[in-house]
């Protein structure tokens, strides 16, 4: 297999994108037809990356490299490893579903709306394979357009103040991140991930880096306090946005710690870590709390997105407190992977919360949580996916949700008890916002006559739901192959950690 | 004995004018224009100046290039405030603050 | 072949909780409860073939994994199964309850539109419980012990239309969280000292975590395993509903009245005390640990009797009966008498499913009345029904012969014999229990089955005896009850069925201890009537049929009497209020501050809409340089220009 | 000496009437001002042996420009009087401006020249040397593009400067070319079906 299958997965969906958006709305049969084939070929080619991909081995695979900018020596350098893997294979797989759940909702400028999904899942898979630090920058720049299009025009009634929110928030981010980028060039004179791997960098250096990065990532997670464009953000979005930006874009956040801060400025990392675990552990309180009383189901789920969101970002970074602690480098691993399988879960599980959201605001056009009440009379399907759901958002054993907050709670309670007992309080806030907004939403008496003429699932939805029902469950019951992939890469990424770059 | 730094401060004193001049005919823009010309007339000074001194033929291309710009320069300033008087029947520079933030 | 033998216990019922949950619409009513009591049948039998095997073969203890969940960081995570004594009589006791419960529910069940759905939940409830007590680790064990809180969760909100259901079950499961929070931070803290989920791994490094000790708090140093069973120990509060942590029971009896007595009753809540059991290796070696059991333990044998006497509600009192009974059980652990409490749980099991199932039958026949005050004289009515309800009654109260009253005397005498902290405050609450919990037993009996019929005419009409498919559950229940103490104290209790599976250090064997004087079950019954419980026990009968049948006015004037007692009895010692109104009500009030004040104004009214707002206020002082006269922009530059032209010069 | 005296004397009249058109009240009298300072200007530049530019500042500046200022001066009804108001208000910053500018340029002058030699009359010029053909030699060679680039300049600013200018005045009846030529049948013909026999 000598395909270039990273270059495919990234540009197969942009050129496709194109051609949907070209084919316009008339007739918008055939530019569904299309979003969907090239969704499907994207996921269909995702599937040889994932068989042919050597779980042994911690190196970049499927390399992909030509000259780009070379007055800049930067490199089209594609590769994957453990940590982008997943992250890949979760993006062609929810844009999928995206594009199904969006069938026959969208009334404005339907292809345009498949093609802005399109394109953004190849920028998506363009940052998660990108090895070339300026090509990560351009994809993930280039990625804010999509979504803010997709916010700004199929949004809700506030998507202006939304949309500006979410952007200038990221971009904020992100422009400290190029200054740090363009640092890092100016020593190694290369934007090769790995060259900048090696590089050595003083501890002021490396603390004004780790910040720069830190500010571009902790937006994307998002952490507290820089969390509050997200409930706005997903409130106006579309529910196929929602999904997306719960299920990827977040991730990135993840993703950049684990493939920048960490290994590029370790030292630095391991100086201020307590700074990212303090903000971790006041978001599984702080935001657990609110997103207790949130009368509105999607900022709800976007509240506990950002609790869940905490354990990932405590778990990349706990690792440096069990050194401290213990004085042996046991459990960072465990740490690492809990993060992967936390932000893959997370992915699966508050996709589908937000889907199911859609599937209620779909029909009543309202996501007051007052406004609905004994869902399940009229919707029986529905509520039990939604009490599935709701429990796997809760970290229930044999749900996917579990997995990754059982590693981070096992591998935190090395480094210190308060850590890992502020860490679990999530079994309890979790549970107590999730199952009130089910006994809110779904259980009871028929509230109104609203909820009395809702009609259940039809058939795309019920397919929709069904699938993540089963990878939430297949995960939850069976997490080890996605953990075996990872686990290589993630104790080489253990290495870079432990060896000073002073 | 006439050395380079008199033509130098010459042109000095006459760019001080000029500029004293910006100031003192705030208003009226046809001045504002002829103290840049004396402006530019004592850049032009130096180039001259500097180009028999050096005995460089390439600071009196220079000048002339100059002249041809503000020759440009003075058609269009004019130009513009003949329309700006057509519009506003006065030249006054109080009078034009459509700018103003 | 053994693995396939094993697995088969639990995936039966699994399978048959599939089957009826998604395809019961396809394979009807019938088909729905043949498959899920073929399931639970299939397992019982086989447990018992286990349970067979384990006592009387003297098969070798099993303990092998299934299937590797993950690996990572050295740490592997698996699936498998420990079959060994303790194990296989939980695995009959869960499931012969259960199948016990499904026969019944056909009957009980029969006019409900979800019938399909109530026996994929049981059916799934069962294969929970199996999972969680076949576990040989604590992974297994932390999803079984959720999963049962799930399966509680559905089946306590089964009725979904019911406000005080759904309120139930959200209860029920947030306050097994709480528990559940503690239980996974024991979990981490016995992986991070032995490095490994086993079971057995965990037990063998046991001493050296004893060794260990913990700073939690600042110069406080303690124990690591006193911090890891204390944590474990939390999780137990939860399931198995001990103070603070059982105010979700009670409420729970919103569900149907078969799961009352499947879950909240015979299996689930126990699970708990399992747990306890099966960690003793861990629990023995912090004696701070069991000295906290035994406190809560008799704290929750004795109050949560109190509130069975105030109860009229039928399913209610049973529940707090319930409560009291796990104090029981639970103070036996703390007295490091595992095996009497793990027999009490049997036997438990055994007579409260029977009453549980009994007041069911009483509420079908009053057509779902549950108020005891509105009933009465039913004994004519019910014969099948008020002679099994009194043989669990005479269990339950530990009647001399009665299965109750082997586990229940030997759990008295232990406790007596223990010299953990706190023994002689739970010696007093056990002994002073035996009468309580005579008293609300024989009450409850006496209000229900004997005195006036207070019921109105139109149900008294209607009056008569359930169902065969009721009264062959309560029939076959009360034959252990009954009898099953005969022929399990010996070996159980005073023998050497629990060696090598529950390990109980040499100062702190009770049971042993007990054992020396222990000859026959005669014997033992005989011996009995040398002990004070008994006499206790008569006269909370003598007194509830003194103030129930005889002399009602007189419980009415008491009552009376004693206003202010009666009405923290009757708020349940304000647990509830507490709860609702500090707890919920507290969090709530901190989260919308949290929301309000932290997000909306100091983040984003101060920070983002702050930092947007003082651009603008920059923007509004700075738009009044712009004059928009020319000679202002003139003088700017030429000024500009002079400084400039200065600085190059200072600086050169 | 000679050349010292012919310096000195109209480098004084050069900055006499650059003084004069920033004084002078009347824009008239300020753009002849400004005429005599090319002219002085012009002369000091022959003082330069750069004959070419001293011309063509004369033919140009003096010849066009100026008469251009000149032109429009006259053209526009200038309120000479509201212009003068406040003539003086902002003189002191004027003042100190221009004197700041000029205590730099002689600070450059005289203590910042980098350790060039200023103080020396100009070199002497080779026999035959030609202002002009050194000039044209640079411009159509050197700076044969700059050059053009100035000719376009120029252009534009004709361009620029009539377009600026050019009233459209209404009320002319015009000959509209492309209009005629795309009239079609459609916009000039109605057909209208009347009915003949149809009593109202």
């Amino acid at each position: 297999m000598n395909l270039p299958l990273l270059s495919i997965l990234t540009w197969l969906p942009v050129i496709g994108g194109i051609v949907v958006m070209l084919i316009g709305d008339r007739p918008v049969v055939l530019a569904r037809w299309v979003a969907l084939a090239v969704s499907l070929a994207a996921l269909g080619f995702s599937v040889p990356l994932w068989s042919h991909f050597d779980a042994a081995s911690a190196a970049l695979q499927f390399v992909e490299r030509t000259a780009w900018v070379p007055t800049l020596h930067s490199d089209y350098h594609l590769g994957i490893d453990g940590i982008s893997l997943p992250l890949i294979v979760l993006t062609t797989f929810s844009t999928v579903l995206v594009i199904i759940a969006s069938w026959s909702v969208i009334e404005k400028r339907p292809s345009q709306y498949y093609a802005a999904f399109l394109i953004m899942e190849g920028l998506m898979v363009g940052v998660f394979s990108a090895a070339d630090a300026l090509l990560f920058y351009v994809f993930w720049e280039a990625m804010l357009i999509p979504m803010f299009l997709i916010i700004g025009i199929w949004g809700g009634a506030r998507r202006i103040y939304a949309t500006i929110k979410f952007f200038l928030y990221t971009f904020l981010g992100s422009v400290l991140m190029l200054v740090a980028l363009i640092y890092l060039y100016l020593k190694a004179g290369s934007y090769d991930l790995a060259a900048l791997y090696e590089l050595p960098l003083s501890r002021p250096e490396q603390t004004l880096i780790f910040l720069a990065f830190f500010a571009a990532f902790a937006v994307k997670v998002p952490m507290v306090p820089v969390h509050t464009w997200l409930p706005d953000a997903h409130v106006e979005a579309p529910t196929g946005g929602s999904v997306i930006l719960a299920a990827i874009m977040l991730k990135m956040g993840g993703y950049g710690f684990l493939r920048f801060s960490l290994p590029i400025t370790p030292d630095a990392a391991h100086q201020l870590d307590w700074l990212v675990i303090a903000l971790s552990l006041i978001a599984v309180v702080y935001i657990g709390l609110i997103a207790l009383v949130q009368t509105d189901m999607k900022k709800l789920i976007a509240y506990s997105s950002i609790a869940h969101m905490a354990f990932v970002t405590l778990g990349c970074f706990v690792g440096y407190e069990i050194v401290a602690v213990t004085g042996s480098a046991a459990g960072e691993t465990l740490a690492l992977s809990g993060a992967m399988v936390q932000m893959i879960s997370h992915g699966l599980v508050s996709g589908a919360l937000f889907l199911c959201v859609g599937v209620l605001y779909d029909r009543l056009h309202t996501r007051d949580i007052g406004a609905y009440g004994g869902v399940i009379n009229t919707m029986p399907y529905f509520g039990a996916f939604m009490v599935l759901f709701g429990m796997a958002n809760a970290g229930l054993p044999g749900t996917s949700g579990f997995v990754g907050e059982f590693m981070i709670v096992l591998a935190s309670f090395r480094a210190n008890f308060w850590f890992a007992a502020v860490a679990a309080l999530t079994l309890i806030t979790g549970a107590a916002y999730t199952l009130w907004l089910i006994k809110r939403v779904v259980l009871g008496p028929v509230a109104n006559e609203g909820v009395a003429s809702l009609k259940d699932l039809n058939g795309r939805e019920f397919l929709v739901l069904g699938v993540l029902a089963i990878a939430v469950i297949a995960m939850g019951v069976y997490p080890k192959p996605l953990t075996d992939v990872m686990e290589p890469t993630l104790r080489h990424l253990v290495q870079l950690m432990s060896v000073s770059k002073l | 004995m006439i050395t380079l730094p008199h033509f130098l401060v010459l042109s000095g004193i006459l760019f001080s004018i000029a500029v004293a001049g910006i100031f003192l005919n705030r208003k009226n823009v046809i001045v504002l224009l002829m103290c840049i010309e004396l402006m530019l007339l004592a850049v032009n000074f130096n180039f001259v100046a500097f180009s028999r001194w050096w005995g460089d033929v390439a600071g009196q291309a220079f000048v002339f290039f100059i002249l041809t710009v503000a020759a440009a320069e003075s058609a269009i300033g004019l130009a513009i405030l003949v329309v700006l008087f057509r519009e506003r029947k006065s030249i006054n520079v109080e009078d034009l603050d459509t700018m103003r933030g | 072949m053994m693995q396939n033998f094993y697995l088969a216990i639990p995936l039966a019922p699994l399978f048959a909780a599939i089957l009826a949950g998604l395809f019961g619409r396809l394979i009807g009513r019938v088909g729905a409860h043949t498959v899920t009591i073929l399931g639970v049948g299939v397992s019982f039998v086989l447990s018992l073939l286990v349970l067979k095997a384990q006592a009387l073969d003297g098969a070798a203890t099993y303990n092998a994994p299934v299937y590797t969940w993950l690996v990572s960081d050295g740490l592997s995570m698996q699936i498998g199964f420990l079959i060994d004594h303790l194990t296989a009589l939980m695995m009959v006791v869960v499931t012969f309850v259960s199948l016990m419960v499904h026969i019944y529910t056909i009957g009980y069940m029969h006019e409900d539109p979800g019938y399909q759905r109530f026996f994929s939940y049981i059916s799934l409830f069962t294969f929970a419980m199996l999972m969680l007590v076949m576990s040989n680790n604590f992974l297994q064990l932390f999803f079984g012990w959720e999963a049962v809180g799930l399966v509680s969760y559905l089946l306590i909100g089964f009725w979904f239309t019911k406000p005080s259901a759904i309120f139930a079950n959200m209860k029920a499961f947030l306050v097994n969280r709480v528990g559940d929070f503690g239980f996974l931070l024991g979990i981490a803290g016995v992986v991070y000292y032995t490095g490994s989920l086993d079971y057995l791994a965990a037990f063998k490094a046991a001493p050296v975590i004893a060794q260990h000790s913990m700073t939690i708090l600042d110069g406080n140093a303690w124990n690591a395993m006193t911090v890891i069973c204390i944590c474990l120990f939390i999780g137990a509060m939860g399931k198995s509903a001990q103070v603070p942590l059982h105010v979700w029971l009670p409420d729970s009896m919103e569900g149907p009245t078969p799961i009352s007595a499947l879950i909240h009753a015979a299996t689930m809540v126990t699970a708990g005390i399992f747990m306890v059991a099966r960690m003793s290796p861990l629990f023995e070696l912090s004696d701070a640990a069991l000295g906290f059991v035994m406190v809560i333990g008799a704290t929750t044998a004795l109050f949560m009797g109190f509130l069975g006497i105030v109860n009229n509600d039928i399913k209610r009192v049973v529940a707090y009966s319930t409560l009291s009974q796990l104090g029981y059980m639970t103070v036996a652990l703390g007295a490091s008498a595992y095996g009497a409490s793990i027999f009490h749980l049997m036997t438990h099991a055994f007579f409260k499913a029977l009453l549980f199932l009994g007041a069911g039958s009483v509420i079908i026949a009053m057509h779902h009345e549950q108020d005891m005050r509105r009933m009465g004289g039913l004994r004519k009515y019910l014969p099948i029904t008020y002679a099994t309800s009194l043989i669990g009654a005479l269990a339950l109260i530990g009647f001399p012969g009665f299965s109750g009253f082997f586990s229940k005397d030997a759990l008295i005498d232990a406790v007596g014999l223990s010299h953990a902290p706190g023994a002689a405050y739970a010696q007093f609450c056990v002994t002073a229990g035996v009468f309580i919990t005579a008293f609300y037993t024989f009450r409850m009996i006496f209000m229900t089955f004997h005195g006036q019929e207070r019921m109105d005419h139109h149900t008294r009409e209607h009056l008569h005896e359930s169902p065969w498919v009721v009264t062959l559950p309560l029939v076959l229940l009360a034959i252990p009850s009954v009898l099953i103490g005969w022929f399990t104290v010996g070996p159980v209790l005073f023998g050497h069925y629990f060696d090598g599976v529950i390990v109980v250090a040499e100062r702190h064997d009770v049971l042993r201890e007990l054992g020396h004087e222990y000859t026959t079950p005669l014997a033992f019954v005989l011996e009995a009537f040398k002990a004070p419980a008994l006499y206790l026990a008569a006269a909370g009968v003598a007194s509830a049929w003194f103030l129930v049948l005889k002399r009602p006015d007189l419980a009415t004037a008491i009552s009376a009497r004693l206003a202010p007692l009666a009405r923290v009895l009757d708020n349940k010692y304000g647990f509830d209020w507490f709860n609702e109104n500090v707890l919920a009500r507290g969090t709530q009030a901190l989260g919308k501050l949290f929301w309000k004040v932290g997000d909306e104004m100091v983040v984003d009214g101060v920070l983002v809409n702050g930092t947007a707002r003082s651009v603008g206020w920059l923007a509004a002082v700075v738009r009044h340089l712009q004059s928009g006269y020319l000679y202002h922009y003139a003088f700017a530059m030429i000024i500009g220009l002079a400084a400039m032209l200065a600085w190059l010069l200072a600086r050169a | 000496m000679l050349t010292t005296i012919l310096f000195y004397f109209f480098s004084t009249i050069l900055v006499g009437s650059a003084a004069g058109v920033v004084l002078s009240r009347n824009p008239v009298r300020a753009a002849l001002f400004l005429v005599l300072a090319f002219f002085e200007s012009a002369v000091l530049w022959l003082l330069l042996d750069a004959e070419f530019l001293a011309l063509v500042l004369v033919l140009v500046y003096v010849g066009a420009v100026m008469v251009l200022f000149l032109f429009v001066i006259m053209m526009l009804d200038i309120n000479v009087a509201k212009m003068r108001e406040g003539f003086t208000k902002h003189a002191p910053l004027g003042a100190v401006v221009a004197g700041l500018m000029i205590a730099e340029i002689v600070y450059v002058v005289w203590f910042r020249h980098l350790g060039i030699t200023l103080a020396t009359t100009a070199p002497p010029l080779p026999a035959n040397y030609s202002n002009v053909h050194l000039l044209g030699q640079v411009l159509y060679t050197d700076y044969m593009l700059p050059f053009e680039l100035a000719a376009i300049v120029l252009l534009i600013a004709m361009v620029a400067a009539i377009s600026l200018t050019m009233r459209h005045r209404t009320g002319f009846k015009k000959q509209d070319i492309s209009a005629q030529v795309a009239r079609r049948r459609e916009d000039a013909v109605r057909i209208v079906k009347v009915d003949s026999e149809k009593a109202s």
